[in-house]
Protein backbone atom coordinates (compact mmCIF):
# COMPACT_ATOMS: atom_id res chain seq x y z
CA UNK A 1 0.00 0.00 0.00
CA UNK A 2 1.36 3.36 -1.05
CA UNK A 3 1.25 5.72 1.86
CA UNK A 4 1.86 9.88 0.77
CA UNK A 5 2.65 12.80 3.42
CA UNK A 6 1.57 16.23 2.10
CA UNK A 7 2.65 19.66 3.49
CA UNK A 8 4.24 20.03 7.67
CA UNK A 9 3.07 15.91 7.42
CA UNK A 10 5.77 15.38 4.84
CA UNK A 11 7.86 17.72 6.23
CA UNK A 12 8.16 16.23 10.10
CA UNK A 13 8.41 12.62 8.74
CA UNK A 14 10.80 13.30 6.47
CA UNK A 15 8.75 11.01 3.72
CA UNK A 16 6.69 11.85 0.66
CA UNK A 17 5.88 8.66 -0.19
CA UNK A 18 6.58 5.28 0.82
CA UNK A 19 5.19 2.05 -0.08
CA UNK A 20 4.73 -0.25 2.72
CA UNK A 21 3.18 -4.02 3.91
CA UNK A 22 -0.19 -3.30 6.01
CA UNK A 23 0.13 -5.33 9.52
CA UNK A 24 -2.73 -7.71 9.86
CA UNK A 25 -3.59 -5.48 12.85
CA UNK A 26 -4.42 -2.41 10.86
CA UNK A 27 -7.69 -2.26 9.76
CA UNK A 28 -8.73 0.84 9.84
CA UNK A 29 -7.33 4.85 9.65
CA UNK A 30 -7.16 5.27 13.29
CA UNK A 31 -5.47 1.97 13.26
CA UNK A 32 -3.22 2.28 10.22
CA UNK A 33 -1.64 5.82 12.50
CA UNK A 34 -1.69 4.03 15.30
CA UNK A 35 0.92 1.42 13.88
CA UNK A 36 2.70 4.01 12.00
CA UNK A 37 3.55 5.93 15.12
CA UNK A 38 5.56 3.29 16.54
CA UNK A 39 8.00 4.30 13.65
CA UNK A 40 9.99 6.48 14.95
CA UNK A 41 9.82 9.78 17.24
CA UNK A 42 9.19 12.10 13.76
CA UNK A 43 6.30 9.61 12.82
CA UNK A 44 5.08 9.88 16.54
CA UNK A 45 5.53 13.92 16.81
CA UNK A 46 3.73 14.46 13.40
CA UNK A 47 1.12 12.01 13.65
CA UNK A 48 0.32 12.75 17.22
CA UNK A 49 -2.43 15.67 16.76
CA UNK A 50 -5.47 13.66 14.68
CA UNK A 51 -7.59 16.44 14.52
CA UNK A 52 -5.01 18.29 12.72
CA UNK A 53 -4.55 15.54 10.07
CA UNK A 54 -7.30 15.21 7.16
CA UNK A 55 -7.14 12.10 5.44
CA UNK A 56 -7.53 10.21 1.99
CA UNK A 57 -7.88 6.78 0.99
CA UNK A 58 -7.64 5.88 -2.79
CA UNK A 59 -8.18 9.97 -3.38
CA UNK A 60 -11.33 10.26 -1.71
CA UNK A 61 -11.53 12.13 1.74
CA UNK A 62 -11.73 9.43 4.46
CA UNK A 63 -12.25 9.61 8.46
CA UNK A 64 -10.22 7.37 11.02
CA UNK A 65 -12.90 5.06 10.50
CA UNK A 66 -12.54 4.29 7.05
CA UNK A 67 -11.81 0.45 6.57
CA UNK A 68 -8.77 -0.04 4.50
CA UNK A 69 -9.15 -3.30 2.71
CA UNK A 70 -8.04 -3.03 -0.72
CA UNK A 71 -6.78 0.28 -0.11
CA UNK A 72 -4.37 0.94 -2.61
CA UNK A 73 -3.52 4.27 -1.38
CA UNK A 74 -3.82 6.55 2.14
CA UNK A 75 -3.09 10.32 1.92
CA UNK A 76 -2.07 12.44 5.12
CA UNK A 77 -2.14 15.91 4.63
CA UNK A 78 -3.39 19.00 7.02
CA UNK A 79 -6.41 21.18 6.03
CA UNK A 80 -6.26 22.09 2.82
CA UNK A 81 -5.26 25.88 1.72
CA UNK A 82 -5.88 26.18 -1.57
CA UNK A 83 -7.18 28.78 -3.61
CA UNK B 1 -16.04 21.88 -18.06
CA UNK B 2 -12.40 22.26 -17.67
CA UNK B 3 -10.27 22.21 -15.44
CA UNK B 4 -6.37 22.72 -15.58
CA UNK B 5 -3.68 22.16 -12.53
CA UNK B 6 -0.50 24.12 -14.24
CA UNK B 7 2.72 25.48 -13.21
CA UNK B 8 2.25 28.20 -15.57
CA UNK B 9 0.34 31.35 -15.63
CA UNK B 10 -2.93 31.73 -17.35
CA UNK B 11 -4.33 34.99 -19.12
CA UNK B 12 -8.12 35.33 -17.69
CA UNK B 13 -9.63 37.39 -20.86
CA UNK B 14 -7.88 34.46 -23.54
CA UNK B 15 -9.76 31.39 -21.53
CA UNK B 16 -12.88 34.02 -20.99
CA UNK B 17 -13.10 34.37 -24.81
CA UNK B 18 -12.95 30.52 -25.52
CA UNK B 19 -15.14 29.59 -22.98
CA UNK B 20 -17.79 32.24 -24.58
CA UNK B 21 -16.78 32.52 -28.44
CA UNK B 22 -19.02 30.42 -30.13
CA UNK B 23 -21.88 30.18 -27.78
CA UNK B 24 -24.67 32.85 -27.81
CA UNK B 25 -26.96 31.02 -25.55
CA UNK B 26 -24.26 32.93 -22.37
CA UNK B 27 -25.47 36.05 -21.17
CA UNK B 28 -22.93 36.51 -18.72
CA UNK B 29 -19.72 35.21 -17.67
CA UNK B 30 -17.93 35.90 -13.78
CA UNK B 31 -14.63 35.61 -13.24
CA UNK B 32 -12.97 35.18 -10.12
CA UNK B 33 -8.56 35.62 -10.18
CA UNK B 34 -6.89 34.79 -6.97
CA UNK B 35 -3.92 36.75 -6.39
CA UNK B 36 -0.48 36.43 -4.30
CA UNK B 37 -1.29 39.19 -1.65
CA UNK B 38 1.50 40.61 -0.17
CA UNK B 39 1.33 40.51 3.55
CA UNK B 40 4.93 42.02 4.45
CA UNK B 41 2.99 45.87 4.15
CA UNK B 42 5.77 46.87 1.35
CA UNK B 43 8.46 46.03 3.01
CA UNK B 44 9.88 43.16 0.70
CA UNK B 45 7.87 40.74 -1.47
CA UNK B 46 6.18 37.98 -0.58
CA UNK B 47 6.18 34.57 -1.92
CA UNK B 48 4.91 31.30 -1.34
CA UNK B 49 4.85 27.75 -2.68
CA UNK B 50 2.22 25.89 -3.37
CA UNK B 51 2.02 22.21 -3.16
CA UNK B 52 -0.54 19.51 -4.26
CA UNK B 53 -1.44 16.40 -4.16
CA UNK B 54 -1.11 15.28 -7.84
CA UNK B 55 -4.44 12.69 -9.29
CA UNK B 56 -6.32 13.69 -6.02
CA UNK B 57 -6.48 17.50 -7.05
CA UNK B 58 -7.84 16.65 -10.63
CA UNK B 59 -10.51 14.37 -9.41
CA UNK B 60 -11.36 17.06 -6.41
CA UNK B 61 -11.46 19.54 -9.29
CA UNK B 62 -13.40 17.74 -11.73
CA UNK B 63 -16.06 16.89 -8.48
CA UNK B 64 -16.49 20.07 -7.78
CA UNK B 65 -17.14 21.67 -11.46
CA UNK B 66 -19.15 18.67 -11.76
CA UNK B 67 -21.83 19.79 -8.56
CA UNK B 68 -21.72 23.55 -10.31
CA UNK B 69 -22.91 22.44 -13.12
CA UNK B 70 -25.68 20.24 -11.41
CA UNK B 71 -26.44 23.07 -9.25
CA UNK B 72 -26.92 25.68 -12.00
CA UNK B 73 -27.47 26.00 -15.81
CA UNK B 74 -24.01 26.95 -17.04
CA UNK B 75 -22.76 26.74 -20.24
CA UNK B 76 -19.84 26.76 -19.61
CA UNK B 77 -17.05 26.85 -16.30
CA UNK B 78 -13.21 26.65 -16.15
CA UNK B 79 -11.37 26.24 -12.98
CA UNK B 80 -7.40 26.89 -13.08
CA UNK B 81 -5.00 26.30 -9.93
CA UNK B 82 -1.30 26.60 -10.25
CA UNK B 83 1.14 25.11 -7.83
CA UNK B 84 4.76 26.01 -7.68
CA UNK B 85 6.54 29.19 -6.48
CA UNK B 86 4.43 32.24 -6.45
CA UNK B 87 5.79 35.80 -6.02
CA UNK B 88 3.22 38.73 -4.63
CA UNK B 89 1.02 40.06 -7.39
CA UNK B 90 1.52 36.53 -8.95
CA UNK B 91 -2.04 34.60 -10.03
CA UNK B 92 -2.86 31.46 -7.94
CA UNK B 93 -6.04 30.48 -9.26
CA UNK B 94 -8.85 31.48 -11.80
CA UNK B 95 -12.51 30.17 -11.10
CA UNK B 96 -14.93 31.36 -14.68
CA UNK B 97 -18.67 30.34 -14.90
CA UNK B 98 -20.58 31.10 -17.94
CA UNK B 99 -24.68 31.39 -18.28
CA UNK B 100 -27.55 32.40 -19.88
CA UNK B 101 -28.37 34.84 -16.41
CA UNK B 102 -26.24 36.59 -14.50
CA UNK B 103 -27.91 35.24 -11.20
CA UNK B 104 -26.48 31.72 -11.71
CA UNK B 105 -23.34 32.90 -13.40
CA UNK B 106 -22.21 34.85 -9.94
CA UNK B 107 -23.57 31.99 -7.52
CA UNK B 108 -21.86 28.78 -9.44
CA UNK B 109 -18.57 31.59 -9.51
CA UNK B 110 -18.99 32.10 -5.40
CA UNK B 111 -19.46 28.41 -4.98
CA UNK B 112 -16.38 27.18 -7.20
CA UNK B 113 -14.08 29.07 -5.28
CA UNK B 114 -15.28 28.82 -1.60
CA UNK B 115 -15.68 24.93 -1.86
CA UNK B 116 -12.07 24.73 -3.76
CA UNK B 117 -10.58 26.67 -0.85
CA UNK B 118 -12.11 23.66 1.26
CA UNK B 119 -11.85 20.78 -1.22
CA UNK B 120 -9.10 20.65 -3.08
CA UNK B 121 -5.29 19.46 -1.82
CA UNK B 122 -3.33 22.51 -1.70
CA UNK B 123 -1.16 23.50 0.98
CA UNK B 124 0.43 27.17 1.09
CA UNK B 125 4.33 27.34 2.41
CA UNK B 126 4.89 31.06 2.79
CA UNK B 127 8.37 32.04 2.99
CA UNK B 128 9.20 35.04 5.59
CA UNK B 129 11.47 37.41 5.35
CA UNK B 130 14.34 35.92 7.81
CA UNK B 131 14.34 33.12 5.32
CA UNK B 132 12.32 30.66 7.37
CA UNK B 133 8.76 29.63 6.09
CA UNK B 134 5.65 28.58 7.58
CA UNK B 135 2.55 26.91 6.07
CA UNK B 136 -0.44 28.78 5.91
CA UNK B 137 -3.42 27.46 8.41
CA UNK B 138 -7.06 26.84 7.38
CA UNK B 139 -8.98 29.62 8.03
CA UNK B 140 -12.37 28.74 9.87
CA UNK B 141 -14.28 31.26 7.63
CA UNK B 142 -13.45 29.42 4.18
CA UNK B 143 -15.11 26.31 5.84
CA UNK B 144 -17.98 28.84 7.01
CA UNK B 145 -18.44 29.60 3.21
CA UNK B 146 -18.07 26.54 1.70
CA UNK B 147 -20.79 25.14 4.16
CA UNK B 148 -22.56 27.73 3.51
CA UNK B 149 -23.61 25.75 0.10
CA UNK B 150 -24.75 22.62 1.99
CA UNK B 151 -27.25 24.07 3.90
CA UNK B 152 -28.62 26.43 1.30
CA UNK B 153 -30.28 23.12 -0.41
CA UNK B 154 -32.65 25.68 -1.97
CA UNK B 155 -29.90 26.49 -4.11
CA UNK B 156 -29.90 23.05 -5.51
CA UNK B 157 -31.41 22.38 -8.48
CA UNK B 158 -32.13 19.43 -11.38
CA UNK B 159 -29.75 19.13 -13.45
CA UNK C 1 -11.94 54.04 -9.66
CA UNK C 2 -12.41 54.23 -13.79
CA UNK C 3 -15.56 54.03 -15.94
CA UNK C 4 -15.70 54.33 -19.88
CA UNK C 5 -18.56 54.53 -21.97
CA UNK C 6 -17.58 53.32 -25.47
CA UNK C 7 -18.05 51.47 -29.24
CA UNK C 8 -15.14 49.98 -28.75
CA UNK C 9 -14.83 46.10 -27.60
CA UNK C 10 -12.54 45.65 -24.51
CA UNK C 11 -10.27 42.82 -23.50
CA UNK C 12 -10.89 41.61 -19.76
CA UNK C 13 -7.55 39.96 -19.19
CA UNK C 14 -5.62 43.12 -20.25
CA UNK C 15 -8.65 45.23 -18.20
CA UNK C 16 -7.61 42.99 -14.94
CA UNK C 17 -3.86 43.16 -15.07
CA UNK C 18 -4.13 47.08 -15.81
CA UNK C 19 -6.08 46.89 -12.55
CA UNK C 20 -4.21 44.82 -10.70
CA UNK C 21 -0.22 44.97 -11.99
CA UNK C 22 1.64 47.14 -9.46
CA UNK C 23 -0.93 46.50 -6.23
CA UNK C 24 -0.05 43.45 -4.26
CA UNK C 25 -2.07 44.21 -1.84
CA UNK C 26 -5.26 42.42 -3.84
CA UNK C 27 -6.22 39.36 -3.02
CA UNK C 28 -9.14 38.78 -5.24
CA UNK C 29 -10.52 40.12 -8.24
CA UNK C 30 -14.19 39.47 -9.56
CA UNK C 31 -14.94 39.94 -13.23
CA UNK C 32 -18.36 40.15 -14.50
CA UNK C 33 -18.77 40.40 -18.26
CA UNK C 34 -22.44 40.67 -19.94
CA UNK C 35 -22.88 39.39 -23.89
CA UNK C 36 -25.50 40.02 -26.26
CA UNK C 37 -27.27 36.56 -26.10
CA UNK C 38 -28.85 34.51 -29.05
CA UNK C 39 -32.54 35.16 -28.25
CA UNK C 40 -33.65 33.28 -32.16
CA UNK C 41 -32.47 30.20 -30.59
CA UNK C 42 -29.76 29.70 -33.58
CA UNK C 43 -31.82 30.42 -36.33
CA UNK C 44 -30.39 33.47 -37.11
CA UNK C 45 -27.97 36.17 -35.39
CA UNK C 46 -29.76 38.57 -33.51
CA UNK C 47 -28.49 42.16 -33.11
CA UNK C 48 -29.14 45.18 -31.50
CA UNK C 49 -28.33 48.90 -30.66
CA UNK C 50 -27.77 50.38 -27.46
CA UNK C 51 -28.87 54.04 -27.06
CA UNK C 52 -27.57 56.25 -23.90
CA UNK C 53 -27.62 59.37 -22.68
CA UNK C 54 -24.14 60.85 -22.77
CA UNK C 55 -22.79 63.09 -20.14
CA UNK C 56 -25.75 61.39 -17.63
CA UNK C 57 -24.10 58.21 -18.08
CA UNK C 58 -20.72 59.49 -17.11
CA UNK C 59 -21.88 60.74 -14.08
CA UNK C 60 -24.76 58.03 -12.87
CA UNK C 61 -21.23 55.38 -13.55
CA UNK C 62 -19.00 57.29 -11.81
CA UNK C 63 -21.29 57.98 -8.88
CA UNK C 64 -22.03 53.65 -8.66
CA UNK C 65 -18.41 53.29 -8.45
CA UNK C 66 -17.89 55.52 -5.87
CA UNK C 67 -21.08 54.34 -3.76
CA UNK C 68 -19.19 50.27 -4.01
CA UNK C 69 -15.70 52.07 -2.26
CA UNK C 70 -17.85 53.83 -0.18
CA UNK C 71 -19.78 50.17 0.84
CA UNK C 72 -16.51 47.82 0.41
CA UNK C 73 -12.84 48.41 0.98
CA UNK C 74 -11.98 47.83 -2.50
CA UNK C 75 -8.60 48.63 -4.26
CA UNK C 76 -9.56 48.86 -7.83
CA UNK C 77 -12.47 48.81 -9.79
CA UNK C 78 -13.67 49.19 -13.64
CA UNK C 79 -16.70 50.04 -15.45
CA UNK C 80 -16.99 49.75 -19.14
CA UNK C 81 -20.24 49.82 -21.29
CA UNK C 82 -20.47 50.09 -24.71
CA UNK C 83 -22.87 51.63 -26.78
CA UNK C 84 -23.78 51.11 -30.51
CA UNK C 85 -25.07 48.04 -32.88
CA UNK C 86 -23.71 44.87 -31.12
CA UNK C 87 -24.54 40.87 -32.19
CA UNK C 88 -25.32 37.93 -30.70
CA UNK C 89 -21.46 36.76 -29.23
CA UNK C 90 -20.58 40.75 -28.40
CA UNK C 91 -19.32 42.08 -25.23
CA UNK C 92 -21.74 44.77 -23.77
CA UNK C 93 -20.69 45.42 -20.24
CA UNK C 94 -17.73 44.90 -17.80
CA UNK C 95 -17.40 44.74 -14.57
CA UNK C 96 -14.62 45.00 -12.19
CA UNK C 97 -13.61 44.76 -8.17
CA UNK C 98 -10.83 44.05 -6.22
CA UNK C 99 -10.41 43.87 -3.05
CA UNK C 100 -7.58 41.70 -0.04
CA UNK C 101 -10.45 39.65 0.19
CA UNK C 102 -12.78 37.38 -2.37
CA UNK C 103 -16.17 38.10 -0.44
CA UNK C 104 -15.81 41.56 -0.80
CA UNK C 105 -14.49 41.75 -4.42
CA UNK C 106 -17.72 39.39 -5.30
CA UNK C 107 -20.15 41.58 -3.53
CA UNK C 108 -19.05 44.79 -5.18
CA UNK C 109 -19.09 42.97 -8.09
CA UNK C 110 -22.18 42.30 -7.92
CA UNK C 111 -23.54 45.32 -6.49
CA UNK C 112 -22.20 47.43 -9.36
CA UNK C 113 -23.75 45.06 -12.18
CA UNK C 114 -27.30 45.10 -10.59
CA UNK C 115 -27.12 48.48 -9.57
CA UNK C 116 -26.22 49.61 -13.06
CA UNK C 117 -28.82 47.71 -14.54
CA UNK C 118 -31.11 50.28 -13.18
CA UNK C 119 -29.28 53.14 -13.51
CA UNK C 120 -27.26 53.35 -15.75
CA UNK C 121 -29.20 55.64 -18.62
CA UNK C 122 -28.91 52.72 -21.39
CA UNK C 123 -31.91 51.17 -24.12
CA UNK C 124 -31.37 48.35 -26.21
CA UNK C 125 -33.17 48.41 -29.32
CA UNK C 126 -33.58 44.73 -30.73
CA UNK C 127 -33.13 44.13 -33.95
CA UNK C 128 -36.08 40.88 -35.23
CA UNK C 129 -35.68 38.46 -38.02
CA UNK C 130 -38.32 40.30 -40.22
CA UNK C 131 -36.17 43.63 -39.86
CA UNK C 132 -38.68 45.51 -37.43
CA UNK C 133 -36.66 46.72 -34.04
CA UNK C 134 -38.88 46.86 -30.64
CA UNK C 135 -37.23 48.31 -27.46
CA UNK C 136 -36.68 45.97 -24.88
CA UNK C 137 -38.41 46.50 -21.98
CA UNK C 138 -37.25 46.78 -18.06
CA UNK C 139 -37.09 43.67 -16.22
CA UNK C 140 -38.91 43.57 -12.49
CA UNK C 141 -35.97 40.98 -11.49
CA UNK C 142 -33.27 43.64 -12.21
CA UNK C 143 -35.31 46.34 -10.16
CA UNK C 144 -35.55 43.64 -7.77
CA UNK C 145 -31.89 42.86 -7.50
CA UNK C 146 -30.82 46.46 -6.95
CA UNK C 147 -33.41 47.12 -4.36
CA UNK C 148 -32.20 44.29 -2.67
CA UNK C 149 -28.99 46.61 -1.88
CA UNK C 150 -31.14 49.25 -0.38
CA UNK C 151 -33.06 47.03 2.40
CA UNK C 152 -28.99 45.36 3.02
CA UNK C 153 -27.85 48.15 4.92
CA UNK C 154 -26.11 45.55 6.99
CA UNK C 155 -23.29 45.88 4.07
CA UNK C 156 -22.65 48.94 4.58
CA UNK C 157 -19.51 50.26 5.88
CA UNK C 158 -17.52 53.12 6.88
CA UNK C 159 -15.71 54.32 3.95
CA UNK D 1 -34.14 74.70 -21.66
CA UNK D 2 -33.03 71.78 -23.53
CA UNK D 3 -35.19 68.82 -24.11
CA UNK D 4 -34.11 65.83 -24.63
CA UNK D 5 -35.84 62.27 -25.58
CA UNK D 6 -34.43 58.67 -25.56
CA UNK D 7 -35.28 55.63 -26.89
CA UNK D 8 -39.35 55.02 -27.82
CA UNK D 9 -40.09 58.65 -26.56
CA UNK D 10 -37.09 59.99 -29.13
CA UNK D 11 -39.19 57.98 -31.60
CA UNK D 12 -42.33 58.86 -31.53
CA UNK D 13 -41.87 62.41 -30.87
CA UNK D 14 -39.55 62.33 -33.63
CA UNK D 15 -37.26 65.02 -31.63
CA UNK D 16 -33.98 63.81 -30.05
CA UNK D 17 -33.18 66.90 -28.87
CA UNK D 18 -34.90 70.36 -29.08
CA UNK D 19 -34.37 73.95 -27.17
CA UNK D 20 -37.60 75.49 -26.08
CA UNK D 21 -38.37 78.52 -23.91
CA UNK D 22 -40.35 77.47 -20.90
CA UNK D 23 -44.31 79.44 -20.36
CA UNK D 24 -44.34 80.72 -17.26
CA UNK D 25 -46.84 78.52 -16.05
CA UNK D 26 -44.75 75.22 -16.24
CA UNK D 27 -43.51 74.98 -12.50
CA UNK D 28 -42.45 71.25 -12.47
CA UNK D 29 -41.92 68.28 -14.85
CA UNK D 30 -45.44 67.37 -14.37
CA UNK D 31 -46.82 70.91 -15.95
CA UNK D 32 -43.77 70.25 -18.17
CA UNK D 33 -44.97 67.34 -19.84
CA UNK D 34 -48.76 68.71 -19.71
CA UNK D 35 -47.09 71.72 -22.20
CA UNK D 36 -45.22 69.13 -24.34
CA UNK D 37 -48.15 67.17 -24.87
CA UNK D 38 -49.96 70.08 -26.00
CA UNK D 39 -47.97 70.41 -29.57
CA UNK D 40 -49.39 67.96 -31.18
CA UNK D 41 -50.48 64.40 -31.42
CA UNK D 42 -47.13 62.67 -31.52
CA UNK D 43 -46.22 64.34 -28.10
CA UNK D 44 -49.63 63.91 -26.98
CA UNK D 45 -49.38 59.72 -27.39
CA UNK D 46 -45.65 59.90 -26.63
CA UNK D 47 -46.31 61.41 -23.26
CA UNK D 48 -49.70 60.06 -22.42
CA UNK D 49 -48.61 57.32 -19.74
CA UNK D 50 -46.22 59.08 -17.46
CA UNK D 51 -46.23 55.76 -15.94
CA UNK D 52 -43.49 54.41 -18.14
CA UNK D 53 -41.58 57.91 -18.30
CA UNK D 54 -38.54 57.94 -16.30
CA UNK D 55 -37.07 61.96 -15.95
CA UNK D 56 -33.84 63.53 -15.31
CA UNK D 57 -33.50 67.40 -14.50
CA UNK D 58 -29.83 68.67 -14.99
CA UNK D 59 -29.08 64.94 -15.32
CA UNK D 60 -29.91 63.86 -11.98
CA UNK D 61 -33.25 61.40 -11.74
CA UNK D 62 -35.93 63.36 -11.13
CA UNK D 63 -39.89 63.25 -10.13
CA UNK D 64 -43.06 65.00 -11.73
CA UNK D 65 -42.82 67.20 -8.62
CA UNK D 66 -39.10 68.27 -9.04
CA UNK D 67 -39.36 72.17 -10.04
CA UNK D 68 -37.56 73.28 -12.61
CA UNK D 69 -36.46 77.07 -12.10
CA UNK D 70 -33.03 77.47 -12.80
CA UNK D 71 -33.55 74.05 -15.09
CA UNK D 72 -30.69 74.08 -18.06
CA UNK D 73 -31.67 70.02 -19.01
CA UNK D 74 -34.61 68.18 -19.10
CA UNK D 75 -34.83 64.22 -20.20
CA UNK D 76 -37.28 62.06 -20.90
CA UNK D 77 -36.90 58.06 -21.42
CA UNK D 78 -38.33 54.81 -20.65
CA UNK D 79 -37.45 52.84 -17.77
CA UNK D 80 -33.44 51.74 -18.26
CA UNK D 81 -32.44 48.42 -19.78
CA UNK D 82 -28.83 48.93 -20.04
CA UNK D 83 -26.01 46.12 -18.31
Amino acid sequence: MKILYFAWLRQRTGIGEEEITMPTAVRDVATLIDWLKLRGPNFAEALEDTSAIRVAVNQEFATLDTELSGTEEVALFPPMTGG
Amino acid sequence: MAIRVQREDFDVGTEIAALTDENPRIGGVTSFTGLVRDMTEGAQTSAMTLEHYPGMTEKMLAAIDAEAHDRWPLEASLIIHRYGRLEAGDRIVLVIAASPHRDDAFEACRFLIDWLKTRAPFWKLEESLNGSSRWVEAKEADDDAAARWNANDGNKRAG
